[in-house]
């Protein structure tokens, strides 16, 4: 695949890099060595604090202020970065590499218009102003931008993450670079649109031919789009390899770990328990000697603790830094798989259900601005049973949980009940018994941990209000559920910033369960956690509803995350119920078109494009929504005419399994792989 | 930039003395934060002892040695009525170090209850109050002080007040954009959930989380206490005769300064310099290693 | 564009309006807690109680409080500001010529300080960290806090007494010309020159280090763009945003707030204006001044508003998407 | 005369012991001579008699040289700016009087001697007990709008100052002099004054003493500031409220068209600027500049400084009740005050010492041979033991935002508490302490300690009436002494100049017994120019005649 006579597009030696912090040199990237060829996608892939970022920076000679490169070279078409003079820099940033960043919102001028920066890139090329307005439009014509003439008026506020990122792509790949360095540029974006952008990626890499660093957490796009990959821990390589024999067989015990983490298809909380890599990432330099991974490691011995393993040949292409790195197929589980069989089976199926909303319906705002956030939504849920609540963003989920919870007020007409019994909208207005009933764990848990206050603090006041209970047996209380959660004693007087992302959660999972719940609202319970970390918290969340018998209320974008934990699915568009049902009947199929999207936007780590049908265009405002069935705009199955005159019927099935949509069943799609094994 | 910014944030296990010790820590290594405390505490100092150990009773008029230069005896010379220029500025700290920091607590208390009240509750309530903030903060702060005093006569008490009070505005403005931040944080949310009354959520949840820019808030209106009371006295509305006082003496000095008669001004002047620079180099350092 | 910045400025408009009536509303019944009576200010202590009683009347001050307020009130919206107590001649004129006084002086400061001020704070944000920085960050931030009755003191005494450069009074002589006129705003321009700096320096700095560190800056850096169009195309504009702002409202300030600096160089600004009306119980100059003074703060927060909106599509297009 | 008005700076340099005592000399023989010139006006000696005995002496009626000034140039006025309209009949500050003085004239002049000089009126005569009062008009004087002045202007500018529905500032001063209707036209140059009761000093009412009384004409709308109609030496030329006005030469003036071709008066808030601004020679003169600091100006010879003894003083009163009301205890404070350091120390002895009494050394009725009462600590000790007040007390002082009068408030506070008495300051704004100028609505009149301003006035009747007498409207201390009121009616009564003497002396010795009332000093009316102007002549009220005044 490679020439030797050509040098690769980008060259890392014993790339080191660190940063000042307090005075002290803090390394965060040490003796990085990876290469990537010409028309080769790499991905990099990592955990938060691995240094994955760093290194697009370095390799642009962009690091912050107290930052530097502290060894080795990064060499891009042959040359050294480090050594280019200022007028070299600039022309190889304006001709040889690109990069496209996390956040386009950010990455983009405010107060400039799309047209102008875009064109901008065109003129330090050289072109006219005219030539670069017609380049720059013909640009964001080939980023699949349907009316670039009219997006180049607008300012980037005005433009969607999905567009806006597009435009970044754009102006990227104006220089026609011959490396370009996409760092996270999915996340934030709702899975439908991450699957398009996904697309794009593949196809502009066959059509401009360039050399892509992809650097993402997302072991899934990583998977569906690169050639090789390259894992990076606590600022090392640790392993590196073809992207599907790697993700198959991972040599190191990390890569591994970190695998086995993911809420697979065939994945079930009834069935077992998800894998997870105990304890945290190290402070950057803080495991001077030894194996950076050794203190996670179930297969680190003496030697991994004295001797930093060098990198191993472990095949075909494939490095390993690890001394044991043909014995990684026995890592033990860390989740004993025996725990299994403790887990109970879903709760009752029968009997009053612990939450029902009737026609619940919630409007922002007056007309002609008023936006429909919940549309008639009714849901039921049993005691001890999950009911898994899918969306994009703006679908309204999050409302319907802030209404359930009392913070906003549903329009009149609808109804909630709690145990049977009706809930006021209002907080203040329902019963003790009923705010003790329901609770929540919030998606981050930095925002819903008050940093003022210690873990005795949170978890006791929770008590006190939701328990009833004061002084020792606040106290015992308070530790019998910090036991629950895998917490200790000693994390009593802790503040929530001395606290890992997962302890945090954890300490937010006791607070919910401090007033013995029945029901609690998961939203987005782990998507702000490292993959490590989540299934850590799913684990958990399984084993307090066995034990307890509480229901959740699960809101999520992850399908993986829902798979795991919920019995019913319930997808919401718009406000709008389009699919409702058993767990299994609405993964598996026939389901909603919308439903189906979803599906095949979630990419998995086997490498397969499940692309069968993808979606186009915004989501609709909600202001103006669609007439007719709400996803007629975009349904790759749209009927006819009648989807955009008249919403569907929403009829369940004798399984409980409810789709709006016009096409009969027969019709509609079916997973390919069932959810269930 | 993702990355770097796990790196800023201690790592877990750290304890809670070890950050505060950092602010601390970090304010003692930075010389314009020791430079400024320094000038503080000598003013502090002063104030409260320095009745006790300058050379001469600060009040004690001398008619026969009027308009001394600085000599020997008498090391900032003497005044119009012969009093010692060094024990009047000595002490003079007193008048203001016990003012300006009286209306800035009287600012900053009133100020955190206006903005923690608009910020958290929102709607109709915060409208009325902001609209009612808007009418005082359109009038320079020095007219607004100035007319209450008119209407009331100075006295210390009142000065307190209406500094304090026109002060609170700008407090509650700040406090009140803190808040709006806090506010849509979920520990809030939960805290409802939780059903904790507003009261509750606003002063045991929400204040402890907005005291860094309280505190920064607080102490750079300080800096500006001691501007305005200075001014205040400066034109005879704040601290009255025969009180050592430093804008008083500099009123009343002024016009014999053009005879040479500059030492009746010039240490007047210096220490108001110093202790305004002294407060707000202390107070920017805070800021600094707050915000760090 | 324009569709959406109407109805915002309209509503604007309607909020600077509303402050303006509470502010005469808190400005005219808190003028009755003043000690005093109009005619007992004009004719002194020893007056005959007679004779105070008599001008009372004339002067019509002697009428309900309510009653004054309501026929103020419809004066003002016909145009007519009120009749001075003290001076028994309609109030316009005084506030006319104040506020143009006003006007000047606040002009020259901003056209010494805002040039300088900018000028500095971009130059110590791109030497971030460096001697020039702190230099001028520790220089704008002492100069800021020193009262202006001291600093004007510092400069009269060197440039209208010692050196006599300058002239010492703000005042010209009637037909002076522009050149003349500036000449004698320099001085009383100065401290507030002095006062302003800092702030309008370290305004600066702040937006432009929180440019300089965007990411869209980075975006511009990458793109291969020349420092300096980075600079002036994408850092500039977006930094300056909150600068405007202090800026606008600092303007307020320097038209009504300079009391000292006023009484120091006796400019017949606004300021003095209502210190003095204060004291002679001249209520509706009072009035009228004191609404002056927050009707130029209402307008330039408006116009910085404006000026903002302009420069921020964000605010300019309203809402997100 | 010529050693009341002087260089300052000349004085200075030569201001041994000796040469002041010889001033003093000369002053002393100077009151002689002025208590004749003085009964003589008020009688009604013909103006021309008046002005040759004055020329013989080697004084100009109005205005002098010590060297001639030029004609020509613009006279640069610095002064405080009037607090309100410059209006003849409502006028009550120092602010107007200048801008009057310019435009306007009076029936007579005051003199900076306390002796009535012709001015409108040529001459003016009593009838036999002093009860009306008939004056005899100059002829031929011309307003500035061109009409000539006539009995009928007279009569209508002095009646409408008498008539309360005008709200003037003036009656107070007519209370029980004259009233509305009062005065009457006899023919066209010929005006006659019916008082209330007889009074002998009746022209001193009508005088430039009475600063309200310039002659305005009859049809006089209350619109002065519109053209400043008057038939002084000077015509208005632009008028700026609060900022200043130019005058020019009225070149139809009754005694002669004026040195210079303009005046340009300035209006400035406060005493320093005006320092500055003639230390800078951008003024030429300063209307009143005040001894505490001005000290800048004094070493100057840049500057000269006009020193006119004045009878303006301050009265620091004490309530006769509660702390007070033991006499001795009052002896007591007036006795802790180092009247002499005061002087010297604040005024640069441009100031005389009270004696505790309104009888300053400028009036003429006054008895000098009444013991000056000094500082002695150790008497007042005796006095405040003898009182059963040997431990102290302590009371609160309170005065105004003006002038010296906090830097009294000061002094007092220290040596009160020389005998123990703990004495805390309050210190207002002018308008907060006068109030409205009724008991119980003014820290004025209800504070039992306090310090109050008193104007110049060309005699001690009002002194010795409003804050004195059991009756008088300002009595702050609540004097009620019937040997007092006795003493001063007749005082008021007496037109023999040894009688009024002998009856001041008395007065003297029971307020200094009594001491409702310290009289710290009378200080001097000082006005600074610049060394080049001369001929300036101003009466310790504040007005300042500039008609030959000029440029050398």
């Amino acid at each position: 695949m490679t020439d030797p006579a050509v040098p690769p597009v980008l060259r890392l030696d014993d790339m080191s890099v660190s940063y000042r912090i307090r005075g002290r040199a803090v390394p965060v990237l040490s003796q990085v060595n990876l290469s990537i060829a010409k028309g080769e996608v790499y991905g990099l892939v990592g955990e938060s604090g691995s240094g994955k970022s760093t290194v697009a920076l370095a390799v642009q000679r962009v690091l912050p202020a107290n930052g530097r490169m502290s060894g080795g070279r990064a060499l891009i078409n042959g040359r050294d970065v480090g050594a280019l003079d200022r007028a070299a820099l600039l022309q190889m940033r304006a001709r040889e590499v690109a990069m496209v960043f996390q956040d386009p919102g950010r990455a983009l001028n405010p107060s400039i218009t799309i047209g102008r920066q875009v064109a901008e890139a065109f003129e330090i090329l050289g072109a006219s102003g005219h030539e670069a307005r017609r380049r720059a439009e013909e640009m964001l014509t080939r980023v699949r931008i349907s009316s670039p003439a009219r997006v180049m008026e607008r300012y980037p506020h005005q433009l969607s993450g999905g567009m806006q990122q597009r435009v970044v792509i754009a102006m990227a790949l104006a220089k026609d670079p011959s490396l370009l360095i996409l760092d996270e540029p999915t996340t934030g974006l709702d899975a439908t649109i991450e699957a398009e952008i996904l697309d794009l990626v593949d196809t502009l890499r066959r059509e401009f031919g360039a050399s892509i660093l992809f650097i993402s957490h997302n072991l899934g796009a990583i998977a569906g789009l690169c050639d090789r990959v390259g894992v990076l821990y606590a600022g090392r390589l640790v392993e590196e390899g073809p992207v599907r024999d790697l993700f198959a067989d991972p040599r190191h015990p990390y890569t591994a770990g970190l695998l086995r983490c993911l809420p697979r298809p065939g994945l079930r909380k009834d069935l077992a328990p998800l894998d997870t890599i105990p304890g945290f990432p190290p402070a950057p330099g803080s495991i001077p000697v030894g194996c950076v991974f050794a203190p996670r490691c179930a297969l680190a011995d003496e030697t991994c603790r004295t001797i930093d393993p060098p990198l191993v040949t472990t095949g075909a292409g494939r490095v390993s830094r690890c001394h044991h790195h043909d014995r990684v197929g026995d890592l033990p589980h860390a989740v004993p798989r025996a725990a299994a069989g403790t887990l109970a089976p879903a709760g009752a199926s029968t009997g009053t259900p612990v939450l029902e909303l009737t026609a619940l319906s919630k409007t922002y705002g007056s007309a002609p601005y008023a936006v429909q956030a919940l549309r008639d939504v009714s849901l039921r849920l049993m005691p001890g049973q999950t009911l898994g609540l899918v969306g994009e963003s703006g679908s309204g989920k999050s409302t319907l949980a802030h209404a359930l919870l009392g913070l906003i007020a549903p329009d009149a007409g609808g109804g909630m009940a709690l145990d049977g019994a009706a809930l006021a909208p209002e907080v203040r207005r329902r019963t003790a018994e009923q705010i003790k009933t329901l609770q929540i764990v919030f998606q981050n848990p930095d925002s819903a941990l008050n940093r003022s206050h210690s873990v005795r603090r949170l978890i006791g006041r929770a008590i006190t209000r939701l328990g009833g209970l004061k002084g020792a047996q606040r106290e015992a209380q308070v530790t019998r559920l910090l036991e629950s959660v895998r917490l200790t004693a000693r994390q009593l007087s802790a503040r929530p910033r001395q606290l890992s992302g997962g302890m945090k959660q954890r300490v937010a999972v006791a607070r919910a369960f401090a007033g013995n719940p029945r029901l609690v609202v998961c939203d987005e319970p782990t998507s702000a956690l490292d993959v490590s970390v989540q299934a850590a918290i799913l684990n958990l969340l399984a084993e307090l509803q066995a034990e307890r018998q509480v229901a959740y209320l699960l809101i999520s974008h992850d399908l993986g995350v829902v798979r795991y934990l919920s019995d019913w699915i319930a997808v919401l568009y718009l406000g709008r119920l389009l699919e409702v049902g058993p767990a299994a009947r609405v993964l598996d199929g026939p389901h909603h078109p919308y439903t189906e999207a979803l599906l095949s936007a979630a990419p998995s780590v086997s490498g397969e494009r499940t692309g069968r049908i993808r979606l186009t265009g915004a989501i609709p405002s909600g202001v103006s929504p669609p007439a007719g069935c709400l996803f007629h705009t975009r349904c790759p199955r749209r009927i006819g005419p009648i989807c955009d005159t008249e919403e569907p019927p929403f009829t369940a099935d004798a399984h409980g399994h409810a789709i709006r949509c016009h096409l009969p069943r027969a019709e509609l799609g079916r997973s390919l792989a069932p959810a269930t094994a | 930039m993702s990355e770097a910014l796990p790196l800023t944030e201690p790592a877990p296990g750290l304890a809670r003395e070890a950050r505060t010790r950092g602010v601390v820590g970090r304010l003692l290594r930075t010389p314009s934060f020791l430079i400024g405390i320094t000038i503080l505490l000598f003013w502090a100092v002063c104030a409260v002892f320095a009745p006790s150990f300058v050379p001469y009773d600060p009040y004690a008029d001398d008619l026969l040695n009027t308009l001394q230069p600085p000599s020997a005896e008498h090391w900032f010379g003497t005044d119009q009525i012969g009093r010692d220029v060094f024990s009047r500025v000595l002490v003079g700290a007193r008048a203001i170090l016990t003012i300006a920091p009286l209306a800035t607590l009287v600012g900053t208390v009133a100020g955190t209850a206006i903005g923690l009240i608009t910020g958290y509750f929102g709607g109709w309530v915060d409208a009325i109050i902001g609209r009612l903030l808007e009418v005082m903060l359109s009038l320079p702060l020095i007219i607004v002080a100035l007319l209450v005093l008119v209407a009331l006569g100075p006295s210390t008490p009142t000065v307190v007040v209406v500094v304090g009070l026109v002060f609170a505005p700008l407090v509650a403005r700040t406090v009140r954009a803190a808040v709006l931040t806090e506010r849509h944080l979920d520990y809030v949310a939960a805290a409802a959930v939780r059903g904790e009354s507003a009261p509750y959520i606003m002063s045991v949840e929400i204040l402890p989380n907005i005291t860094p820019p309280i505190i920064v808030e607080g102490t750079v209106r300080l800096g500006y206490a001691i501007f305005t009371i200075a001014s205040l006295s400066f034109l005879g509305f704040g601290v009255q005769p025969p009180t050592p006082d430093w804008g008083l003496a500099i009123a009343e000095n002024y016009g014999v300064l053009i005879g040479g008669f500059w030492w009746t001004v010039v240490f007047d002047t210096a220490a108001t310099a110093s202790l305004i620079v002294g407060v707000n180099l202390a107070a920017e350092s805070l800021q600094r290693a707050l915000a760090e | 564009m324009s569709g959406a910045l109407g109805p915002f400025l309209l509503k604007r408009l309607a909020l600077s309006l509303l402050t303006l009536w509470l502010l005469s509303v808190v400005v005219f019944f808190g003028c009755q807690v003043l000690p005093g009576d109009p005619a007992r200010a004009i004719l002194g202590p020893l007056a005959d109680p007679r004779a105070v009683a008599a001008l009372n009347e004339k002067l019509g001050s002697d009428r309900p409080p309510v009653e004054i307020y309501l026929s103020w009130m419809g004066g003002l919206i016909t145009g007519d500001m009120g009749q001075s107590y003290a001076y028994r001649s309609p109030v316009a004129p005084f506030i006319g010529s104040a506020l143009v006084n006003s006007l000047k002086l606040a002009a020259t400061v901003f056209a010494i300080v805002v040039p300088l001020g900018i000028g500095a704070g971009v130059l110590a944000a791109l030497r971030a960290g460096r001697p020039i920085d702190r230099l001028i960050s520790v220089a704008g931030l002492s100069l800021t806090v020193i009262p202006e009755f001291v600093s004007s003191i510092a400069l009269i005494l060197v440039f209208a007494v010692l050196l006599r450069w300058l002239p010492l009074s703000a005042s010209w002589p009637a037909g002076s010309g522009p050149l003349v006129q500036l000449q004698h705003l320099i001085l009383p321009a100065l401290p507030l020159v002095i006062v302003l700096f800092g702030y309008i320096a370290r305004m600066t700095r702040a937006g432009m280090v929180e440019a300089l560190s965007a990411d869209y800056t980075r975006t511009a850096i990458l793109k291969g763009l020349p420092w300096r169009t980075v600079l002036s195309r994408h850092v500039l504009r977006n930094a300056l945003l909150p600068t405007i702002t202090v800026i606008a409202a600092q303007m307020g300030y320097a038209l009504g707030g300079l009391v000292v600096v006023e009484s120091l160089f006796r400019y017949q600004g606004i300021g003095s204006l209502v210190l003095g009306a204060a004291r002679a119980k001249d209520f509706a100059m009072l009035q009228a001044g004191i609404l002056t003074v927050g009707a130029f703060f209402v307008v330039t927060t408006l116009l910085a508003d404006i000026v903002t909106t302009l420069l921020d599509p964000r605010l300019r297009t309203g809402g997100r998407r | 005369m010529s050693k009341l008005i002087g260089f300052v700076n000349k004085w200075r340099q030569g201001a041994s012991e000796l040469e002041n005592g010889v001033v003093d000399q000369f002053l002393l023989g100077q009151l002689d001579r002025r208590a004749f010139f003085r009964h003589g006006s008020r009688i009604g000696l013909s103006a021309a008699v008046m002005a040759g005995v004055l020329q013989g002496a080697g004084f100009a009626p109005i205005g002098r040289a010590f060297a001639q000034g030029k004609s020509g140039g613009t006279i640069r006025v610095a002064q405080i700016t009037p607090s309100g309209a410059i209006e003849p009949v409502s006028v009550a500050d120092q602010g107007g009087l200048l801008p009057l003085a310019l435009a306007g004239d009076f029936l007579a002049l005051d003199g900076p001697d306390l002796v009535l000089r012709p001015m409108l009126a040529t001459s003016w005569k009593p009838n036999e007990d002093g009860s009306v009062w008939t004056f005899t008009l100059r002829p031929g004087v011309k307003f500035h709008d061109g009409r000539t002045m006539t009995a009928d202007d007279v009569v209508a500018s002095i009646d409408r100052l008498a008539d309360p529905a005008n709200g003037s500032n003036a009656l107070s001063a007519f209370k029980g002099v004259l009233s509305k209707g009062g005065t009457t036209k006899v023919d066209d140059l010929t005006v006659k004054f019916t008082l209330d009761a007889p009074n002998g000093n009746f022209p001193y009412y009508v005088s430039s003493d009475n600063y309200n009384a310039i002659i305005l004409p009859a049809d006089y709308k209350g619109d002065f500031e519109k053209n400043f109609n008057g038939t002084g030496p000077f015509k208005i030329e632009t008028y700026t409220p609060k900022v200043g006005a130019t005058f020019v030469r009225n070149p139809d003036y009754w005694a002669g068209p004026a040195l210079a071709d303009k005046v340009e008066i300035s209006f400035y808030a406060e005493q320093q600027p005006q320092v500055l601004a003639v230390l800078g020679g951008q003024i030429d003169l300063v209307q009143q500049i005040v001894a505490q600091g001005s000290q800048s100006l004094f070493d100057n010879p840049a500057v000269k400084i006009l020193r006119l003894k004045s009878n303006a003083h301050r009265q620091i009163h004490m309530k006769n009740k509660g702390a007070f009301a033991d006499k001795r205890v009052r002896q007591a404070v007036a006795l802790t005050l180092d009247r002499p350091a005061i002087i010297k120390g604040l005024f640069k002895g441009m100031a005389d010492p009270g004696n505790d009494s309104p009888f300053a050394p400028v009036f003429p009725s006054t008895d000098t041979s009444v013991p000056q009462r000094v500082k002695d600590i150790a008497k007042a000790k005796e006095l405040m033991a003898a009182a059963g007040a040997e431990k102290g007390f302590e009371v609160t002082l309170t005065t105004m935002q003006m002038q010296e009068l906090p830097t009294i408030a000061s002094l007092i506070r220290n040596s009160a508490g020389e005998i123990g008495i703990k004495v805390n300051l309050k210190i207002e704004d002018v308008g907060a302490y006068y109030g409205d100028a009724v008991p119980g609505k003014s820290d004025w009149l209800d504070s039992e300690f306090g310090i109050t301003d008193y104007g110049h006035r060309g005699t001690p009747n009002v002194f010795l009436a409003a804050p004195l007498l059991s009756t008088g409207t300002w009595n702050s201390a609540e004097f009620k002494n019937p040997e007092y009121d006795k003493l001063v009616a007749s005082y008021i009564a007496a037109l023999d100049p040894a009688a009024q003497k002998a009856q001041a002396g008395a007065i003297q010795r029971l307020l200094l017994d009594e001491t409702p009332v310290i009289f710290p000093y009378f200080y001097d009316y000082l006005t600074a120019t610049s060394s080049k102007l001369t001929g300036v002549e101003g009466t310790a009220m504040g007005q300042m005649f500039l008609h030959k005044a000029g440029f050398v």
